[in-house]
């Protein structure tokens, strides 16, 4: 019929951990081809030559599919394709491969607070890690970034605090009002969201920076 | 570990299976640990449990090495399959583990948490160590079943003190049994994986 | 005879390891009753009824018992007892329970070296491991902790480098003395003692600001 067609190809296909023990992946649906299209997603683990259905369609909102502790394993590379099909056909997303000890994004660090410190004059930030990493810590190592930037500046400073919860930062303008954020990564993770804006005024008699 | 589309044999390296178990064992022998050492503090005080503990373990017919000259002379099929084994040998007791806490009277949550943590990271630890006894030797698990473990001492365990130590006695060996696991699979993993250069 | 009696008895049996492949203990004598008295060292391991003597009293100085090699096995419980005797008797302390897998306590770290980075701005803390540990084989796993502070300030800040043998050091204040040190422990052990201070003068551009 005019203006139908197969589904275009699912594409897209993102997967997140929060703590190595489930997963999540979403995907992007292609074109429709006009007419009610379905979508599925199909795993296969390591040396599997046949693929599984996903085992929950709902948990991770639409066009997602949820991995709860059964069906996770850091021990394996899942091969993850998603179908999408039509009256006139199925189109496959290219596969993509998970390993999920290298898709974990943690969230953000939690109660980031902002002390001025005056011998020597400097600026504390703290903070605690983000809920489930500080549990189970030694089995998610996470490590810290923290950037900050006066309100008037275009770029942000960034320092790596490694795995500490606190950094103090010698290099900043007196009287100037100050953005502060931390963020945080598992080891072979990708870094979380940036915590909400913590402000700051830097008194008047901080020493200037030449 | 990213694959190349179009990959065919797509599959997580060796060395990073032998880190994620690394992690693991650490991870598992510091909560047994703190477990042992949480319970001793709360329960065990003025009881003379450890003159009592020199009892053996339920792994002590198992054959570890006890040295560093005895660990590196076995061969490593031989003590991949040992950590294989000392770990099975653990799945009903850290069952039992779970359940007796929570029939210890004012037993804190952290301890019961700790448990079922400990439960829960050993079988994900022992399907890891499945999976790389695989990558050396396909297809043999000897997945005999494991039942060295004869279950709590006396079923009938009536007075408190017998069943204190009894409990004692199981986290006594968790810990040890944890913390060899942990030596034996760094000492594995710099054999194996980084030609004894670690 | 006046002011005479038995010794007192022995306390204070402290054992440590400092490779998980050999152990001393050392024990405080108690009073020696105003006569010469005599001590020994008796342990015994899991599964064995019978007491061994000391093998070794002079490696680890006075008042120790060294174990070599080949008297040491880990994931074995020790029960070990100290007598002391003079003329009028014999005193046992009380028994000490000691596994070799849980007291190591490694040397400090060796060659600690600092060196000013320019760009970005910071202080490169390097070291060797501790001596005696056989890290190579995996027998021994490390793990590091640095610790600085500015001449002027009372509080260390100590840092976690996990298994690394550098670390870098971001937050300092120009123009400044800092003193560091560098301290290790086997994965499940107890510290070793700082590594003797090494210092270092933080340059007045630290860090440049253009």
């Amino acid at each position: 019929m005019d203006g139908e067609s197969p589904p275009g190809k699912p594409d897209n296909i993102k997967c997140r951990s929060p703590e190595k023990e489930t997963f999540s992946c979403w995907w992007e649906p292609g074109s429709d081809g006009g007419l009610p299209t379905n979508y599925s997603l199909l795993y296969k683990t390591e040396g599997k030559n046949s693929y599984s259905e996903c085992p929950d369609y709902k948990t991770s909102g639409p066009n997602s599919c949820y991995f709860d502790k059964k069906h996770t394993s850091i021990w394996t590379m899942y091969t993850i394709i998603v179908n999408a099909t039509n009256e006139l056909g199925t189109t496959t997303s290219d596969p993509q491969f998970v390993d999920v000890a290298y898709i974990v994004e943690l969230r953000p660090p939690l109660n980031v607070t902002l002390s001025i410190i005056d011998d020597p004059p400097h600026l504390l930030v703290k903070w605690s890690p983000p809920s489930k990493a500080d549990v189970k810590s030694g089995w998610v190592t996470v490590e810290y970034e923290v950037r900050f930037k006066s309100k008037k500046a275009q770029e942000w400073e960034t320092l790596d605090a490694g795995k500490q919860r606190q950094l103090r930062v010698f290099s900043l303008n007196p009287s100037e009002n100050y953005i502060v954020q931390v963020r945080c990564k598992s080891d072979h993770g990708f870094w979380s969201m940036w915590s909400p804006e913590s402000y700051i005024q830097i008194p008047d008699n901080f020493p200037r920076k030449d | 570990p990213i694959c190349p589309n179009g990959a065919v044999n797509c599959q997580i390296s060796t060395s990073d299976l032998f880190d994620r178990a690394v992690k693991l064992s650490h991870y598992i022998h510091s909560l047994s640990s703190e477990m042992f050492n949480e319970f001793d503090e709360q329960y065990a005080q003025g009881r003379g449990f450890i003159m009592k503990s020199i009892d053996t373990c339920h792994t002590s017919s198992l054959n570890t090495p006890e040295d560093k000259e005895q660990a590196q002379q076995i061969h490593h099929d031989d003590l991949l399959n040992l950590v294989l084994r000392v770990l099975r040998s653990w799945n009903d007791p850290l069952g039992h583990i779970v359940t007796e806490v929570q029939g210890i009277r004012e037993a804190p949550d952290t301890i019961l948490w700790k448990a079922v943590e400990i439960e829960e990271q050993t079988k994900r630890l022992l399907e890891g160590m499945e999976k790389i006894v695989g990558r050396f030797h396909p297809g043999d698990l000897g997945n005999e079943v494991y039942s060295l473990w004869s279950g709590p001492p006396e079923k009938q365990i009536t007075d408190e003190n017998s069943r204190l130590y009894a409990f004692y006695h199981l986290l006594h060996c968790l810990r040890r049994d944890s913390h060899k696991i942990d030596n034996y699979l760094k000492l594995l993993k710099c054999t194996l994986m980084h030609g004894s250069n670690c």
